[in-house]
């Protein structure tokens, strides 16, 4: 069998499992499963950009698409005036007051040969200070404009499509930070500390109310698609379906989700096209030739940390816009529902099971380790009520084992990863 | 003025706890960093782990507390450990000898160990959730209080209590313990010294005629009865819930990388660094003040420097700082 | 590029994740037993060995010896397979083909540890202490197998070596370049072998050292025990060696005594430097 | 006189308490094909390591014609022609032996991700020209016929030699050999040597290389330097340096002293 | 009739989770009111009510949704009782019951977020617990008649916890009252000393724990009475329980509290009802119950399970005019329905729908004496 063959088979029976639900279950079902599998092809993408091109160990995914999700809200939700009047403008201040400190305190650090410990001690405990003097009464003003609704300052108003870009940015601009701060140091300290970044734009995104109302959550965010409801209540549409010999309102979930689902294959296809051509390209063969050997990179003069820092926010930016994405589809940010059990490991998951190094591997992991996701619940539940069948009606362990079904999930996953590291390490679509 | 009560304040709010957190933080770090040593990647799995043998002690605690069995006014658990740390190695050495010996024999990159470690932690992670399920288990018993907040108010006077938790002195008391021992035990005995050389250089270990399997084994050994203790100390002081374990992750390894992965002195210290800092940081130290300060000067804020909020971005802030000046760690890593 | 996917990792030099560094490069084996052979042959001889690291084989029907109380030397071109020819003899890379006798037992089978049991020493060419151990902890584990009591062949050692008692509560890392090569072949020395092998001993120390060490070499070789080493500094070495081997592409190219090869216009030609 | 191509000042590189470099200066005059020689540790690698960037120095400067280049990282030193080659061969091993080759030059505009996407007709043009020069280099040190097989699976020697292919992809002023001739077959040797002296001649580089071969050093250098204990020990053309004392007890030695000839006879 | 008609009421509440002690008993109420219509044969000319369960987790948005959308897609239910928590009811709301034009009846999310005016819920989202824009109100009362005007506060760092800190501190300050402190908890941890600690040092006569019992509320209240920071407390909905009692006793005596709740006498009645077949006084209970019955009331009144034709009868039985009805009624009420009467449904929280569809709000002030919830008032 050739790769070519085997590849395409692999592809053929994630889809038919994907299809296979649609008839055994629902096809609602079907289309959630294959729209948060492209999304997830589009994480696990980033995630393979920067281990397979590059070896860099990012533990902080979660961080990255919840940076996305905000992407999407400060661009897309119609902007509060009341906030802005009340204290808009003076956050804007404060926080490139923040951003000045820092980098007063960077360029201290770097110009000054003496009292340099001082100095930028100095510049950071007067800049804390101004920098609190403006932020908080701000923030003060802003929340509490109509708390229960609102409290923040909105987004923009602008298409959400656009809040995609602006969610890549972010992550990208994120992981500039984190790059610059961990791939300086010395050793590479990389995963701890993306390890503790995303929990701290976790703990940003839950606490800075001002911004996107931290837990308060935002719902009703504007959709790229036509609304179900509308659908249903426009005339042509049901008349269509009813042709068509269809339940309107099933027929409008599914419409809605098939259009997500275009949308989301475009910016896959886009995103894979970009990363194949980039990998065959001498760029590629540079950043082969630095993960195979660091020295001999630098000594051919490869500004191998440079290189490093661009892949590191690449593959943040298209976590970022995975996670806009998934925003969008979800219509809310909840910031306290990012686990980095879900969004973290599962992610390398996907990666390590797909086939690190090669894009069409992150894809298939993408789409496989999600299907089995959210499917093996079910699964589970069907097994152990097979395993519980023999079992008196009422006996603890027939309880407890029905009862803990929910739990197979994180199991199954763990084995299937570890089967493929031991039998198939390279994963199941290898690097060519 | 008033140091007394000022003092009063401040052991009961900052000092006992962070010593208690600092203890149970310390002993988490052992684990990750003496895997670190000698197997030579960071434990993924390590604080289910813990979760793990913490679960074990919890329900043999039930079945002791079933039986009538205590010591009060000790907790019961301390009675049920031991069976938590024997099951918990039997555990450990089993998925050592099913998962990661393999890649061991195959002189597997460390890398790919880390990630054998998450596919561990994600089997262990759902384990205990299907064992004893995803909830908070209360199992501590015996006397709650050595030194109790209102006995203490009415006995020395003061405005300001003292608290001393069972579970915090038996925490520190029993951490001070198990490193003594385990210094004990790599420092002076023969084994241990093994252990040490081949955590220094496997290849000559081995041509020392160090049995590597056994070097191992005793490893686990030790992470299985570190993990098992830490982790029952923290559930007895706070409470049990797996999810917990899964989060102390992040501290856990802050302090390993801290103090200097791979050694067991820089696990210590970078415990206590940790959780001192975010104990203090986060403190609002208006009452302390108020004490010391006179009248006139008495604040009005709050004098807390970062709200709870942002906790443990501090462990996060105080490895990044310690790693740009001292980028081994506090006591010298053995990343180089 | 090793065939092996499970130790590929991906450039990845994230220290906060792993220790590559100190990891171990010599494979797990399983082990067998030693058979007895047909007594009569040379004390230790690794006998038409033919190996590799798993890929292309290094060595090529290649026979090394040295017999009771001999010095026996190894020279030869980079790279020729001398350091992979002391690795085979000590079990440390499996033979595709030939075998390794000692004093009348085969031991190809047995693992590393084994032969050490066996009163086998080796002292590798680099990374040959343990830096985080003092000096005198060094010695101990060289002794790690042995029950009996210890103290003797320590102040043994110490009498060899006297800068290393001075030393030896400090750490074995903090010792200069010579005084470590002490420390190798004192830990060797610690298991009471019956062959030591040493791989370059000399390397990386000052030519009085180097004569130092020399003389210690002989020295140890009067109490008994055969040795055999790698040396680069080939003329000197092979001054006192009893036997020479010239190694090149993992055959043998010349055998003789020392005098004999030193005498070789050949040989001091083509590997002596003329 | 004109600024030597490279001069180091006082350089010590320490190690821990180690003194790999302790003080050492010498110069590397242009158009030179300077030896450098010395026993094993004597901190030549680590020398070579500090000058072309890799580790910074503990103390002490490094002079590329008269502009300090003391810490610069090697990539900078590469765009200023400075290149060396490794004494254990670093090749790209999952790469092919002409990708190997085509890695090496600079400013390729493919190595641009705007330009790998939207500008592939430009890339592929320069490709063309990179993939040529790169066969031409094969072909010159022989190895043509490996051009497509993964440099990991060359042997040793012929790493080497794609070690010295690199330095040819690009137009180098200086460049630093780490014992190219180790494992390398005779016969290979010779045609090395005769590159090297090419490549002097006809393109103007400067060489250092590190080489423990005297016939190989004696046919190529002058002057040669001596290291020992990380400083410069002597200085001179090969001829007076392997007559000089203080390299002969270092270096090259005479033999074993009485002691241990004594002690041998005794047993 | 031969061929019996069956529909589907799903109930969606976080049997895992935070408020895990809570939500057994509210299930049951629901299902309560379910067995009683069915016991009738009246719903649509005999209809049955097959409730199927399902787990909101109370906190995880995507499982909550994924679960109602099973129900939904795969179960083909028509209304939904619940979801429990505000976070999670809201995502289903906009993620699964709008889109497929279900109705959602909540007993217990209390968000004032979830307050929808101006239609946006295409009319399908009705509460019957009061949002806590009153609560906060309540709560502020409650304290100051007391003679309390200074509080720390904390609050479980969610949208309930957040939302309701809110319009009580609002409230506490416009009448006169001071925080001294807000702080935020995660639940699941298990470390709350650094909390504490910053509470402590802010001081006040009491500690107000927006929190849930069967988490960090709970780990707050430990750790504040252990080292002596606070020995009396004021507890919202979310932590009131038996579990509460459990864990403190009277560690705790002297605190207060409020959560929905009424003295109408329809309480009485649902207790009776229930007998003890599960705790008829566990917050939300009485409001599942409600849940339920005005579900199955609508669709009476419509005349059809058809959910966007039900919804809006909704609002109808809920309120006057009509006969008044009472738990264990619910047959009397089908049969009126059923013969053109109009009914004004009570329950057992006294069911006042207001504007948006949710309750008007009527609250149980408790106290902790002798280790026990006891009631002071309704208000
Ligand atoms: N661990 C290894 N894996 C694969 N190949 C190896 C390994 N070690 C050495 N080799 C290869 O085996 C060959 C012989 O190496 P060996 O170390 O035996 O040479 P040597 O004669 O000792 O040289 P030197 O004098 O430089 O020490 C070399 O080509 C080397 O590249
Ligand atoms: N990274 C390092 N850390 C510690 N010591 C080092 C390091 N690199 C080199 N050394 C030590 O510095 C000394 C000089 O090494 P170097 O490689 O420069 O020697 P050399 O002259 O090139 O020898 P050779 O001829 O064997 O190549 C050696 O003793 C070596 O052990
Ligand atoms: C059950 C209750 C504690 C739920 C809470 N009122 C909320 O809205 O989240
Ligand atoms: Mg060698
Ligand atoms: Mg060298």
């Amino acid at each position: 069998m050739t790769p070519a063959i085997k590849n395409t088979a692999l592809f053929a029976l994630v889809f038919g499992l994907i299809l296979a639900t649609g008839f055994l279950q629902s096809w609602n079902v079907a289309l959630g499963i294959l729209n948060m599998g492209l999304i997830s092809a589009i994480m696990a993408l980033g995630v393979n950009m920067q281990w397979g091109y590059a070896g860099l160990f990012n533990v902080g995914v979660m961080g990255f698409v919840a940076l996305g999700g905000l992407g999407v809200v400060i661009t897309s939700m119609a902007p509060v005036g009341e906030a802005w009047a009340a204290g808009g403008l003076r956050v804007i201040v404060a926080l490139l007051t923040g951003a000045g400190t820092i980098a007063a305190a960077i360029l201290a650090w770097k110009r000054l040969k003496r009292h340099r410990g001082l100095a930028v001690t100095a510049i950071l405990v007067v800049g804390f200070f101004v920098y609190r003097w403006l932020f908080d009464p701000a923030v003060a003003a802003i929340e509490a404009v109509n708390p229960a609704r609102e409290g923040y300052l909105g987004g923009l108003g602008l298409p959400v499509l656009l809040g995609w870009v602006v969610g890549g940015l972010l992550a990208a601009g994120a992981a500039w930070i984190v790059g610059k701060v961990a791939l300086g140091l010395r050793s590479d300290y990389l995963a701890i500390a993306t390890l503790g970044i995303a929990e701290i734009i976790i703990a940003v995104l839950k606490n800075e109310d001002w911004l996107s109302r931290g837990v308060k959550n935002v719902i009703g965010i504007p959709r790229p698609v036509p609304y179900e409801i509308d659908l249903q209540n426009d005339p042509g549409f049901v008349e269509r379906a009813q042709a068509w010999g269809l339940d309107p309102v099933t027929f409008s979930s599914i419409a809605v989700k098939l259009a997500y689902a275009g949308l989301f294959v475009v910016v896959l296809l886009a995103l894979v096209w970009l990363a194949e051509l980039a990998l065959n390209s001498p760029w590629g063969r540079m950043m082969r030739a630095i993960r195979d050997n660091e020295i001999a990179a630098e000594a051919m003069g490869k500004d191998v940390t440079l290189r490093h820092l661009q892949i590191f926010i690449i593959g943040s930016a298209v976590c970022g816009l995975a996670g806009a994405m998934m925003t969008t589809l979800d219509g809310q940010l909840t910031p306290g529902s990012y686990q980095p059990l879900r969004f973290t490991f599962l992610i390398w998951v996907m990666v390590i099971v797909g086939g690190s190094g090669n894009n069409w591997g992150a894809v298939l992991g993408g789409f496989l380790v999600w299907f089995l996701w959210v499917e093996v619940e079910p699964l589970g539940r069907l097994l152990m009520e097979l395993v519980t069948a023999p079992m008196p009606e009422g006996f603890w362990l027939k309880d407890h084992l029905l009862e803990s079904a929910a739990h197979m999930r994180l199991l199954t996953m763990g084995v299937i990863l570890l089967l493929v590291l031991r039998f198939s390490p390279r994963g199941l679509i290898p690097e060519r | 003025m008033d140091l007394l009560n000022a003092i009063v304040a401040l052991l009961n709010f900052v000092i006992i706890p962070a010593t208690a957190y600092g203890a149970q933080l310390a002993l988490g770090a052992l684990g990750v960093t003496m895997i670190y040593g000698i197997l030579r990647f960071s434990n993924f799995a390590h604080g289910d782990t813990m979760a793990f043998g913490t679960m074990v002690t919890v329900l043999m605690t039930w079945a002791l507390q079933g039986w009538g069995v205590s010591i009060a006014p000790l907790p019961t658990a301390l009675l049920a450990l031991p069976v938590g740390i024997v099951v918990t190695a039997a555990l450990l050495l089993g998925t050592d000898r099913v998962v990661y010996r393999f890649y061991r024999a195959r002189k597997a990159k460390p890398v790919v160990l880390v990630i054998v470690s998450m596919g561990v932690m994600f089997i262990m992670n759902g384990l205990v959730r299907f064992i004893i399920g995803p909830d908070d288990q209360r199992f501590a018993d015996g006397a709650r209080f050595v030194i109790n907040a209102r006995e203490f108010k009415q006995w020395s006077g003061l405005d300001e209590g003292l608290a001393l938790r069972t579970s915090q002195a038996i925490t520190i008391v029993t951490a001070v313990i198990v490193v003594a021992l385990l210094f004990w035990f790599l420092m002076r005995t023969r084994t241990g010294k093994s252990m040490r050389a081949f955590s220094d250089n496997e290849d000559l270990a081995l041509l020392s005629g160090i049995n590597p399997d056994r070097v191992v084994t005793i490893t686990w050994m030790i992470v299985a009865a570190l993990a098992t203790v830490a982790g029952v100390l923290y559930g007895l002081d706070k409470s049990f819930k797996p999810f917990t374990y899964f989060q102390l992750l992040l501290p856990i390894f802050a302090s390993a990388i801290v103090g200097g992965l791979g050694s067991p002195v820089g696990a210590i210290a970078g415990g206590f660094l940790i959780a001192f800092s975010e104990v203090t940081v986060t403190y609002a130290f208006k009452k302390v003040a108020g004490y010391l300060l006179p009248e006139a000067l008495e604040p009005e804020g709050l004098l807390q420097l970062l709200s709870t909020d942002y906790k443990f971005a501090v462990s996060f802030a105080i490895l990044i700082i310690v790693l740009l000046v001292r980028p081994t760690g506090l006591f010298r890593g053995k990343a180089v | 590029m090793s065939d092996n996917p499970w130790a590929e990792d991906r450039g990845n030099m994230d220290r906060s994740i792993g220790d590559p560094e100190h990891q171990g490069t010599i494979p797990a084996r399983q082990g067998g037993p030693a058979v007895p052979v047909e007594n009569g042959g040379p004390f230790l001889i690794g006998e038409k060995m033919t190996g590799g690291y798993g890929g292309a084989d290094i060595l090529h029907d290649c026979t090394i010896w040295v017999e009771k109380g001999e010095i026996a030397v190894i020279v030869g071109p980079n790279g020729a397979g001398k350091s992979t020819a002391m690795k085979a003899i000590f079990g440390m890379l499996d033979l595709r083909s030939g075998r390794v006798k000692l004093d009348g037992l085969d031991i190809t089978a047995l693992t590393p540890q084994d032969r050490v049991a066996h009163g086998m020493a080796f002292v590798p060419q680099t990374n040959n202490i343990f830096t985080s151990l003092t000096v005198e902890e060094n010695l101990e584990m060289g002794a790690f197998l042995r029950r009996d009591d210890i103290s003797r062949t320590m102040e043994q050692v110490y009498e060899l070596f006297p800068i290393l008692k001075e030393k030896r509560r400090q750490p074995a890392g903090e010792l200069s370049g010579g005084q470590r090569q002490q420390v190798a072949v004192g830990r060797a020395l610690m298991t009471e072998p019956q062959v030591l092998m040493l791989d370059e001993p000399t390397a990386g120390v000052s030519p009085i050292v180097m004569d130092e060490l020399f003389d210690r070499i002989i020295e140890v070789a009067r109490t008994g025990i055969s040795i055999l080493m790698v040396e680069q500094n080939a003329r000197q070495a092979l001054e006192i060696a009893d036997r020479g081997f010239v190694l090149v592409q993992g055959r043998n190219a010349y055998t003789d005594t020392g005098q004999a090869l030193l005498a070789n216009p050949e040989v001091r030609r083509t590997f002596l430097g003329g | 006189m004109a600024e030597p191509m490279i001069r180091v000042e006082n350089l010590h590189k320490h190690f821990g308490g180690f003194h790999a470099v302790d003080g050492a200066s010498l110069s590397i005059e242009k158009g030179t094909i300077t030896g450098l020689i010395g026993p094993n540790g004597a901190g030549k690698t680590t020398l070579f390591n500090v000058v072309a960037g890799v580790l910074p120095p503990t103390s002490g400067r490094v002079y590329m014609e008269g502009e300090d280049i003391t810490g610069l990282p090697p990539h900078t030193l590469f765009h200023k022609g400075l290149l060396r080659t490794f004494q254990i061969a670093h090749e790209f091993s999952s790469l092919t032996v002409r990708e190997n080759l085509m890695v090496v030059p600079p400013h390729q505009s493919g190595e641009t991700l705007w330009n790998a996407w939207f500008r592939r007709g430009r890339v592929a043009a320069e490709e063309r020209a990179i993939a040529k020069k790169a066969d031409e280099v094969l072909e010159f040190l022989t190895i043509d016929h490996l051009a497509d097989e993964k440099a990991g699976n060359l042997s040793g020697g012929q790493k080497k030699l794609l070690e010295l292919g690199r330095t040819m992809m690009v137009d180098a002023r200086v460049v630093f050999l780490d014992e190219v001739g180790a494992g390398v077959n005779r016969t290979l040797l010779n045609t090395i040597g005769d590159a090297i002296v090419r490549l002097n001649r006809e393109r103007g580089y400067t060489f250092c290389m590190i080489e423990h071969d005297m016939d190989f050093i004696k046919r190529l250098c002058d002057p040669v330097i001596v290291m020992a204990e990380g400083k410069v020990l002597a200085e001179g053309s090969a001829e007076e340096i392997m007559s000089n004392e203080a390299v002969i007890e270092a270096y090259l030695g005479r033999g074993l002293r009485n002691k241990a000839r004594a002690a041998k006879a005794e047993a | 009739g031969s061929h019996m008609k069956e529909v589907k009421i799903g109930i969606i509440l976080g049997f895992t989770g935070p408020i895990e002690s809570l939500t057994p008993h509210m299930a049951a109420g629901a299902e309560l009111a379910i067995e009683e219509v069915n016991a009738s044969g009246l719903l649509l000319g005999g209809t049955k009510v097959a409730p199927v369960r399902a787990d909101s987790t109370c906190i995880d948005a995507g499982a909550a949704v994924a679960a109602a959308e099973r129900l939904v897609t795969a179960e083909g239910i028509k209304a939904i009782m619940g979801a429990d928590c505000s976070g999670v009811t809201g995502a289903i709301l906009q993620n699964v019951a709008l889109p497929n034009g279900i109705v959602m009846i909540s007993p217990s999310a209390t968000s004032p977020g979830l307050s929808h005016h101006n239609n946006e819920d295409n009319g399908l989202f009705f509460r019957t617990a009061p949002s806590d824009a009153r609560q906060g109100e309540v709560m502020a009362e409650i304290l100051l008649e007391q003679g309390i005007t200074e509080v720390a506060l904390t609050y479980t760092n969610n949208d309930y916890g957040k939302g309701l800190a809110d319009s009580f501190q609002a409230a506490f300050e416009a009448r006169g009252g001071k925080v001294t402190i807000s702080v935020p908890h995660e639940d699941g941890k298990a470390d709350y000393s650094a909390e504490v600690g910053a509470l402590a040092a802010a001081g006040g006569q009491r500690l107000v724990v927006a929190g849930y019992v069967d988490q960090g509320g709970s780990g707050i209240v430990r750790a504040a009475l252990d080292t002596g920071a606070f020995d009396t407390f004021h507890f919202p909905d979310g932590m009131i329980s038996a579990k509460l009692e459990e864990n403190f006793g009277s560690e705790i005596d002297g605190s207060t509290g409020q959560h929905p709740g009424t003295d109408s006498p329809g309480v009485a009645r649902f207790a009776e009802l229930v007998g003890d077949k599960f705790d008829a006084t566990s917050p939300f209970t009485p409001e599942s119950y409600d849940a339920a019955a005005l579900i199955m009331l609508a669709m009476q009144a419509a005349g059809s399970d058809d959910p966007n034709v039900f919804k809006t009868k909704v609002m109808d039985v809920a309120n006057a005019p009509g006969e008044k009805i009472y738990p264990g009624e619910l047959d009397k009420a089908l049969k009126i329905i059923a013969e053109g009467g109009d009914i004004d449904y009570v329950g057992a929280s006294a069911v006042e729908l207001i504007g948006p569809g949710e309750s008007a709000g009527n609250y149980r002030e408790i106290v902790i004496k002798d280790g026990k919830i006891t009631t002071v008032r309704y208000r």
